[in-house]
């Protein structure tokens, strides 16, 4: 597990915030879309906050999972124009997916739930398995 | 080290009550595969039941969700083992003799999570993009225990794939090969000594390294914690790297695409020639930002430290890995080792939009598998080995993507290898 | 029965004369004329020229409106299943005036277009806009260039499917086709490689974007007689958003007057940007789009006049925005209204 | 997209928060602003001394658009 001190994540994503709650700062933003969660990781790093993982995380398509999780500084640092960059070319490869016009159900959103969660643990190195334990 | 490849031609598969290779037909026994399968306790444990088929090219065979490809192999002289480290002992491989049943492979299908992809058509336009319509498949669709977590069964599945492929694998070692081919590459001072006047060229290697249904695994190691280094390109060619990566159906690297990396392959034709193939650099392709400034940095190392001139670097999946991509490409160049990258594009389906995540002047020579977002329509097949009730929901695929009649529109990125980012296909844009 | 087509030619390949005879307004000729007859040759009968467009590059280029006007009116009465002008070799102001006029054809007319030039022709800056065919840098490359331009004319008028722009040869457009290449991509990618090191040429397949660097333009002369208009990335729109510009996903510009507006306020602008806190936008949007300090340069005459039409995007607000295509549309409209120099504000 | 306008042969300040995105994008006289959330203003500070701060640095765009620039050039105000 990464010394998560700076940590913080920013989410869409309730497996995260229930796993990850605990042990990680975790914003929360249920109503988010995808995207938002992205623009809202824009607006910190261009408030130099430190990009931990790359906004997109995984190869599942952004226009298939509605959820998504990023880490970033708890607090500003120096503003990284490379980060900026990184952030910047995510919201414009999201805005190249068409949208699907699905409703996902239950088990398929919360697979989704599942996979944003193991990214993000893999990120920060935290036990992805331990962490549903406890919370089944 | 010194490698050699006897290959088996598999030209049809046959169920039968024994198993063997005969004349270019295998003959299989799928309660035999299964038994052999079973014996791994993560999948008796984890994989209610396995069930066999077979799909031959030219058939009407739609096989959807497939998770992965294998080549039946055996090593029949030298160290080690197929796949060392998950089925055989962690023994270094890449010498001496191994078999090969070429022209078929096993496929493992089936759901692992509810949006499995992955579409491979035996014919049809479908099968035009993707290599595995000409081979023999001999697939095995598996189905879960009730309330298994995706990532033990994902393990499972992997494990019975591999444990199919070895089974198989196993029935080609006395087989006498229709064809052999030595495969050699020399240490840092016998290459130069042996090619003084050709350029030192490697092959950069992006393994994706995620995370769940997102991994690739070396000798039996997660590849997001391993740190960039070296293989023996023969080492590739011998099971050293298998695909637990289940997503992005057209872009990810089955272990079949490992098996024959057609870079390995390609740059093997030139060794000697035209080139000195020094060796492969595996780096990964992880979340974190620091871990791919690490493995970046290393990779642009080790280049420079094997006094390399030049490298084919190739990525997998979409998105993140773009960013692995410029970042290696980038500060290759700038240890003055001159890149060639092999990628894929998300132009979109109107094919306007810019095609990676990331960019960089330095990247200027790059090859690309196509536009995964174009459009294409697959007529009904007569037969589906799996199941199309995921059709909708994979990507690539919209809400009536699948129609009544069983045909399905949908983003190229639906079809297994259609756009695989080693330069397997033909397929290319501009 | 055979397609239809109209051409377009300058008046050295209508044979009326070099440099002192580019002058001459358009005439319209029926049939082909000079290089057309190379045209009619490699469609053997499937198409036809029926009439020839003859237009001085000099004329075209002092008097476009006019000369544009009376050669769409032309073609429009023609009614032809394909206009096409050129090719145009590496003549500057002919390619200009191919590209322009067949892009006219194309948007006010919706008749397919295509026209043959030199990639280094400043007609071929259009190249995303219509097809256009490369061609070698001197007239010399005629006899390779009319068959080259016949065949994707045909294609076209046929209405096949348009393939990758190497395939059907084209300047590439900006817009990914996929292909089948000869071999296999690992091969290329080898190929590709000892080219590199052996300091050959070699083609990439995909060309990196965005680093295309664009030189300043010369500076405002006189401020004080200069129409300087304002352009935002950070989606100032009227109160209420009557154009629903999207405040996640931009799939479109606004474009709305201040004509008369003094200053922005509450009660008349807000911001649809979904990314910022847009509180402070919303309250006054003069912070992001400065009219009212605009307004009083204009006053004092310190600027000339502020432009009557501000341009909004919104969204990404970011680095390598697709808005680019935005902007490269209201750019056309601001250099037809007569504006001097740009203010783009982003947040 | 100050760079389709620069392409179009109009001169373009581009007034930005964040000036190494400018510089990305490819802006070629580029003006540093207050803040992301507001640009041209502070509302930190009263009506006038905001009107001030903000034609302060609309006079400073202005200046330079009638500045020749070879390259990207940053004003600081």
């Amino acid at each position: 597990m990464k010394n998560g001190h700076d940590f913080l994540i920013i989410t869409n994503n309730p497996l995260v915030e229930r796993c990850l709650g605990e042990y990680y700062s975790v914003e929360m933003f249920e109503e988010a879309s995808y995207r938002d969660i992205l623009v809202k990781v824009r607006d910190l790093v261009y408030a130099s906050h430190t990009l931990y993982t790359h906004p997109l995380s995984g190869s599942v398509k952004p226009n298939e999972t509605p959820y998504k999780s990023v880490v970033v500084s708890k607090v500003p640092h120096t503003f990284d124009p490379g980060e900026a960059e990184i952030i910047a070319y995510c919201i414009e490869a999201f805005d190249k997916f068409k949208p699907r016009g699905i409703t996902l159900t239950d088990p398929v959103k919360r697979d989704f739930q599942l996979i944003d969660y193991t990214l993000i643990c893999g990120a920060v190195d935290f036990d992805a398995a331990a962490g549903l334990s406890k919370i089944k | 080290m010194k490698l050699e490849l006897g290959f088996i031609e598999i030209k049809d598969i046959q169920f039968s009550n024994e198993c063997k290779v005969e004349n270019g037909t295998l003959f299989v026994d799928a309660e035999a595969v299964k038994a052999f399968v079973y014996e791994d306790d993560d999948v008796k444990a984890y994989v209610k039941s396995a069930c066999f088929d077979i799909a031959k090219p030219g058939e009407s065979v739609r096989i959807t969700p497939v998770k992965d490809v294998i080549e039946p192999r055996v090593k029949v002289e030298g160290p080690g083992g197929q796949f060392p480290g998950v089925i055989a002992k962690v023994d270094t491989v890449g010498s001496g003799r191994t078999h090969v049943l070429r022209g078929m492979a096993i496929v493992t299908a089936g759901k692992i999570v509810g949006f499995q992809e992955g579409i491979i058509d035996m014919s049809g336009p479908g099968a035009e993009y993707t290599p595995f319509s000409k081979l023999n498949n001999l697939v095995m669709v598996c189905e879960p225990v009730e309330g298994v977590h995706q990532h033990d069964y994902e393990r499972a599945v992997r494990i019975a794939g591999l444990r199919a492929a070895t089974f198989v694998g196993e029935l080609g070692r006395n087989v006498t090969p229709d064809e052999v081919q030595s495969f050699e590459t020399y240490g840092i001072k016998e290459g130069i000594e042996k090619f003084p006047t050709l350029p030192r060229v490697a092959y950069v290697h992006m393994l994706q390294s995620q995370g769940l249904l997102h991994d690739t695994y070396v000798y039996g190691v997660d590849a997001k914690r391993t740190l960039t280094t070296i293989l023996y390109p023969t080492e590739t060619m011998d099971g050293a790297i298998i695909s637990g990566n289940c997503v992005s159906a057209c872009d990810k690297n089955t272990t079949y695409h490992h098996q024959n990396n057609p870079v390995v392959a390609d740059l093997f034709e030139q060794h000697g020639k035209t080139l000195n193939y020094v060796c492969n650099i595996i780096t990964n392709e992880n979340v974190y930002l620091a871990d791919k400034q690490r493995s970046s940095d290393w990779s642009a190392k080790l280049c420079r430290l094997l006094d390399l001139d030049g490298v084919i670097v190739s990525q997998e999946g979409f998105g993140n890995p773009d960013t692995d991509l410029i970042m290696n490409t980038k500060k290759i160049e700038q240890m003055g080792v001159k890149t060639t990258i092999i990628t894929d594009e998300y132009a979109g389906q109107d094919g306007k939009s810019q095609s990676l995540a990331d960019a960089d002047p330095l990247a200027d020579a790059v090859v690309t598998g196509g536009n995964a977002n174009e459009v294409i329509v697959l007529p009904p097949m007569e037969k589906v080995i799996g199941t199309l009730n995921y059709v909708d929901v994979i990507a690539g695929g919209h809400a009536g993507s699948l129609r009544e009649d069983g045909s399905i529109e949908a983003e190229l990125q639906v079809i297994t290898g259609a756009t695989n980012e080693m330069g397997f296909n033909r397929l290319s844009a501009r | 029965m055979s397609y239809r087509v109209v051409h377009y030619i300058n008046q050295f390949f209508a044979n009326i004369g070099g440099e002192e005879m580019a002058h001459v307004a358009p005439e319209l000729r029926e049939g082909f004329v000079g290089p057309g007859l190379a045209f009619n040759q490699s469609w053997k009968g499937e198409a036809e020229i029926v009439a020839t467009v003859v237009c001085g590059d000099s004329h075209f280029a002092e008097h476009e409106k006019e000369a544009q006007e009376q050669i769409l009116a032309w073609v429009k009465e023609l009614n032809p299943d394909l206009f096409i002008a050129g090719p145009a070799f590496n003549a500057g102001r002919y390619g200009y005036a191919c590209a322009t006029i067949a892009n006219a054809v194309k948007e006010q007319l919706g008749i397919k277009v295509l026209t043959g030039m030199y990639e280094e022709n400043p007609g071929a800056d259009l190249k995303d806009k219509i097809l256009i065919v490369p061609t070698a840098n001197s007239a010399a490359g005629m006899r390779k260039a009319a068959p080259a331009m016949a065949k994707l004319a045909l294609k076209l008028m046929k209405g096949e499917k348009l393939g990758a722009s190497c395939e059907d040869n084209y300047m590439p457009n900006g817009i990914r086709v996929n292909f089948f290449e000869k071999e296999r991509g690992s091969k290329r990618a080898v190929k590709m490689l000892l080219n590199k090191l052996a300091d050959k040429p070699f083609v990439t397949e995909y060309p990196m974007p965005s680093f295309d660097r664009v030189a300043p333009n010369p500076a405002v002369k006189d401020l004080s007689k200069a129409t300087i208009a304002l352009c935002t990335s950070g989606g100032i729109v009227p109160k209420g958003n009557p154009d629903h510009i999207e405040s996640s996903s931009a799939s479109h510009y606004g474009e709305y007057s201040i004509a008369g507006v003094e200053a922005l306020c509450e009660a008349t602008h807000e911001t649809a940007h979904g990314g910022y806190d847009p509180v402070y936008a919303n309250a006054d949007a003069n912070r992001v789009l400065p009219v009212d300090v605009m307004r009083e340069f204009e006053r004092e005459g310190k600027i000339g006049k502020l432009h009557d039409l501000f341009y909004t995007t919104v969204g990404n607000g970011t680095a390598v925005a697709s808005a680019k295509k935005f902007a490269a549309e209201y750019a056309q409209k601001l250099l037809q209204a007569g504006v001097n120099a740009v203010i783009m504000t982003s947040t | 997209m100050v760079k389709e306008i620069e392409r179009a042969g109009i001169p373009v300040v581009h007034m930005c928060t964040v000036t190494p995105i400018s510089m990305t994008v490819g802006a070629n006289r580029i003006v540093p602003t207050i803040a992301i959330p507001h640009p041209l203003g502070n509302p930190a500070l009263s009506k006038e001394d905001e009107y001030a701060l903000r034609k302060k640095l609309v006079t400073r765009a202005l200046e330079a658009l009638s500045t020749e620039v070879e390259d990207q050039t940053i004003f600081e105000v």
